[in-house]
């Protein structure tokens, strides 16, 4: 349950026989692939989830950017993101274990939506919980998870965003262990989640490495993938660690700067892997953004999905021991890529996502010949903040939008 | 060296909880120094952290009333010095803010132990720390003497309760029911089973999560506690304080008052036990 | 380039030229894979579309009917809809045969968007025709189309609908012929269009029935579809058509009645294949919603996509050879089949969508042992429409919406 | 039996056009009667169709309001018996309507046709029935005896002139530059190139598309053309009167010097023709 010195299990007492119970189902059927789990995990990703998803050469981005560059398109992914592969593997998991009910956090709302989706497929009783800030941004994936059955519960604890969400999510864990599972949303948490989370998510990794031996006739230089709690990042690099040619960049939110103001205890960013101190949060040890005394920071960035102060433990180590770069990029050039994206290959990527592309745009000489880029998921959810966003900041390379200042409606 | 043990050597102990700051670093004081006079054996103080995962919205409120009010780890342990009172005292907390003690050159979490022996703490509790992870604080613990507390939940069976049973000094915290803390008007009857399972540890057996009344107190002690630990009753009378504007005086009466009322039913449980344990 | 009595060219003399043109290049490319044109297009469906799309087995309609029902998962395509088969083939087409710029109409917008992706994806100037009507009810598409880089040109003749926009970028195709290539939208239009564009759509029916052998081990008894215009529902079933057994059904759009108000000039339906008389429009003869005098009716369904007066000429002819059959759904019977796919499938449809399991719904009895119904887009783009539509027609099925009641901001 | 030939036999022919019923029926026939008292050779005569897909914004409005006015196929004969003029008369109309006109059992297309002969109507222009579609209706036209006249458009050359050529009678109608109607304040040189290409047919060559001005009518039949087609810039007079509330009158005084302008512009052009065609 370690990596390194980063993972573990810190969680109260109540929750350790679930966890030991889960970490039981995830050696039997994960790791195992006891009665066939992982076989009909496989299959219903393919036939409900639309796997395997392309990797796909980017012509103009290739061309712009003088070397080729690939994108293993999450983004079609049912649901619109990576994140199905880890709900439908934990929600079947959990139907595998004879539990009942299925609660999950979700920041960006991507998580809850795929994890609505996979309990009306398979026949679960579905809480999300969801800070009310994050509600707030991200009200059609709210609507979305409502109208596929699930329950949403606003958190309105600090700044209502992810961070309250999961730890509200664990006092629910807390109350209800018996019967419910927690579907966390990222490789994060006590151990076995980061890697369970990783292994459901490394199907990304495994097939862009197929898609490039097959399409691009070599391994990519370089894996780019988006981190905040690390899922479609840990997904993406799974599969290539043992690769010593090909570099991983891990690109988080620099949000509007990489400072913090301890005083009111805000980082306006999301970069714990370029930025944070080791610590504790939320079940296991990683790297954090906190002050000095160890209180956690609020986190900031112009993309929820990316909004948390924490980073899978995974990430942390393989920082720590090189194998992964951390790097960021703000909030604007988050923006000026998701507008370049869209523009150039026909392709409009979360905000998340669209972070991975902006480093791609101010480093790719620094990327070696072949370049691989995680689209995390598609920005249908984000078109009002970027509407906002972009107005707000004066992006340059937007379309004009002047139709829609006062939003979608 | 922890008096913990004393505690419990005459009668049940009434461990009652405050979060340490809230609302203010004054006000707590004297609160902390009412719970004494109401007839605490222990008391549990909060450090607050900011992800308190295992409380209630009545803990989770007075932690952020107690953060925006100032507190700090360094506080925290300036508060301590300052107390009068004559009780054991345990520090409840969240493991970041251990580890993290002392900055980044630090032993940890060693650092935080020894200041907490020097400030005079008897032990701590530490909710999202398992049995698994606690060996660093443990080792620290028994370095400087203090105990270090663990909380055994309903679902706790089998080979975690011997994992725990190895580690646990000063005296065990019996979750009562499964959830979060918080008072509740019933009282349940996972508490009697959890007690049974550990009937032959020789460590002190404190009951928590939703005491709410003296007749609570008396019904769990009665049925075997040696101990009860109440945290959300009272947290309840600062916030209405804090709410209404009261002077921290009549609200550290009211502590004293509701203090007192769970102490006496403890006693009152004790007496009913059949047989009469003898006191030792 | 008929189809029985239906089809044809009924366009002015201008566009003859272009459309020989097209016919010509539609020959050579399409049905001939000259230059390797047909390997370039299904290439491109794969790595940029995501194709194949799954057929997946619909475990609770199973179970709901007592039949087995499949679902063919075009929601999963790029774009959210089937529409991207087609509006890529005819975009890469254009690329071959020189062509410049691109202008095309939509309704519901998912044309519109499917094209915009395509245009930015082959670097292609790209203009959109949009009724005004139907760009107040589809915002978010429109956004997309425009952060995708293509202009948007709102139609404010008549009801500002499909039918206006068609006219409207007939119009500008009549103007800018020579370096402009028209991007029609469905099976309708002057020919080579019908076939063409059935040709692109039907690599549906292609996967799906492979898909059918391969996992149900057997052809459906009945295919499903949609029908507006009908290029999903020529997709579906162009493969299925010689199969003798597989029992072909257009579901159209009933509205709130299949009665019209000659008066007013306004069918409050789209069920021309159901209602229609033969008629010439948009340079095809075909089933239309007209008056007695010949006069195009304004048609209506909640649905954007399914809310126009004609119907392509082969679904016409396949209608009157007895070898489809159209059947109709109302509105109220489409919202409630969104919200029992979405809560027991976990796949949000597109309204036009829903038409088909609506359908399911009421006449599984009829359908046979195996049926398999085309998902021919998400609803992502429907949300605003269904909780105005849900709120107002009281829909019971509908989970608790009021923190919604003013729409999704 | 069409009248069209002779409109061409003396000179060059003017050729407006105005939707019928815009914006009332009334109005409508006083305003047809102007154009002839201004000149006017041949009158095409616009039965409204809810899909002009040919026509620009200046028509696609005189439709709109036609139809809001109540106009249809059959008010549109009960228009034609009407009008008490004396040039021929063609209709100009989308195929749907003539298609569909008698109801369903009609045999089609020729109960419009027979009907149009009926009323005095001469030909036909139908802008979205191209020559490879127009068979039915060239058919019903050669019954009897009426024209039909097709368009040629900038962009029509070689095989597809010739299928033209082989249907078309009364005139050809020559759209000047690419689009859909509306005036324009240029004439294009796409029409020279047009008139080239039908230098041998034997049919009149009228221009249409963007004529506004006699000067226009003056350089276009200088150019060669036996007749010139506006529709646009009187459609402007009427949209511009019913704007203003001005009575039918003052509209039908407006459009009957517009078309004395046009008319005598394509005389003087006709005029400055070398060498001087002789007049049959």
């Amino acid at each position: 349950g370690k990596f390194g010195r980063y993972g573990g299990q810190y969680v109260p007492e109540a929750l350790m026989p679930a966890i030991e119970e889960l970490e039981d189902a995830y050696e039997r059927y994960v790791l195992n692939n006891e009665d066939g789990f992982m076989d009909e995990f496989r299959q219903r990703l393919r036939d409900f989830g639309g796997r395997p998803t392309p990797t796909q050469y980017a012509e103009r981005l290739s061309e712009r950017y003088d070397r080729d560059v690939y994108m293993k398109r999450e983004d079609l992914l049912h649901g619109g993101a990576h994140k199905l592969n880890n709900a439908l593997g934990q929600v079947l998991l959990a139907k595998y274990m004879g539990k009942e009910r299925i609660i999950a956090e979700t920041g960006a709302g991507q998580h809850g939506t795929a994890t609505a989706m996979a309990c009306a497929h398979l026949d679960f009783d579905c809480e999300v919980y969801m800070g009310e800030r994050d509600i707030n941004r991200q009200r059609p994936n709210v609507f979305r998870m409502k109208i596929n059955g699930a329950e949403v519960n606003p958190v309105t604890v600090g700044r209502g965003t992810l961070k309250e969400a999961i730890s509200e999510t664990m006092r629910d864990w807390a109350t209800n262990v018996e019967d419910t599972h927690y579907v966390i949303g990222s490789v994060v948490g006590p151990h076995p989640f980061p890697a369970m989370v990783r292994d459901f998510q490394s199907v990304i990794s495994e097939e862009a490495r197929e898609q490039m031996r097959e399409q691009a006739g070599t391994l990519p230089d370089s894996v780019l993938a988006c981190a905040g709690g690390g899922s479609n990042t840990m997904g993406a690099f799974a599969e290539f660690v043992d690769d010593d040619g090909v570099d991983l960049y891990a690109v988080e939110a620099g949000g509007s700067s990489l400072s913090v103001d301890e005083e009111k205890g805000v980082a306006p960013n999301s970069a714990s892997l370029s930025t944070g101190g080791e610590g504790v949060l939320h079940g296991a040890r990683t790297k954090l953004l906190q002050d000095y005394d160890g209180q956690i920071m609020e986190s900031h960035s112009v993309s929820s999905g990316l909004d948390y102060a924490g980073v899978g433990p995974e990430l942390a180590y393989l920082v720590d021991e090189n194998r992964a770069t951390p790097v960021n990029v703000d909030d604007d050039a988050a923006l000026e890529a998701f507008h370049r994206l869209s523009r150039m290959e026909g392709v409009i990527p979360a905000l998340e996502t669209a972070h991975a592309f902006a480093y791609l745009e101010n480093n790719h000489e620094d990327l070696g010949d072949t370049v691989l880029v995680n689209v995390s998921g598609r920005g249908d959810k984000d078109l009002e903040s970027v509407i906002e966003e972009t107005e707000k900041r004066g992006i340059e390379n937007a379309p004009d939008m002047s139709m829609f200042s006062g939003g979608l409606r | 060296m922890s008096r913990i043990p004393e505690a419990f050597a005459d009668g049940p102990a009434f461990i009652p909880y405050l979060a340490v700051g809230d609302p203010d670093y004054e006000s707590s004081i004297e609160y902390v120094e009412a719970l004494e006079r109401g007839g605490a054996d222990v008391i549990e103080l909060g450090l607050p952290f900011s992800e308190p995962i295992a409380e209630g919205p009545t803990i989770q409120n007075a932690v952020v009333r107690a953060l925006e009010g100032g507190m700090t780890p360094t506080r925290f342990f300036e508060f301590v010095e300052e107390l009068d009172v004559d009780v054991p005292l345990v520090c409840m907390t969240y493991y970041n803010l251990i580890y993290r003690y002392g900055g980044e050159r630090a032993e940890r979490p060693r650092a935080f132990v020894e200041k907490a022996a020097e400030v005079g703490l008897d032990g701590f509790v530490v909710p999202d720390l398992p049995a698994e992870e606690a060996d660093p604080l443990r080792e620290a613990c028994d370095e400087f003497d203090l105990d270090l507390v663990f909380i055994v939940a309903p679902t706790t069976e089998g080979q975690r309760l011997e994992r725990i049973m190895e580690q646990v000094s000063g005296y065990v915290y019996v979750q009562a029911r499964l959830g979060v803390t918080g008072a509740r008007s019933d009282v349940s009857t996972q508490t009697d089973e959890s007690l049974g399972r550990l009937s032959d540890w020789d460590v002190p057996k404190a009951v928590g999560f939703g005491i709410k009344t003296g007749e609570h107190a008396e019904r769990i002690v009665a049925g075997g506690a040696d101990g009860i630990i109440v945290g959300s009753a009272l947290v309840d009378i600062v916030a209405e304080g804090h709410e209404n504007g009261d002077s921290a005086e009549a609200v550290a009466d009211r502590l004293e008052q509701k203090a007192r009322e769970l102490s006496e039913g403890a006693e009152k449980g004790f007496a009913q036990r059949t047989p009469h344990p003898e006191r030792t």
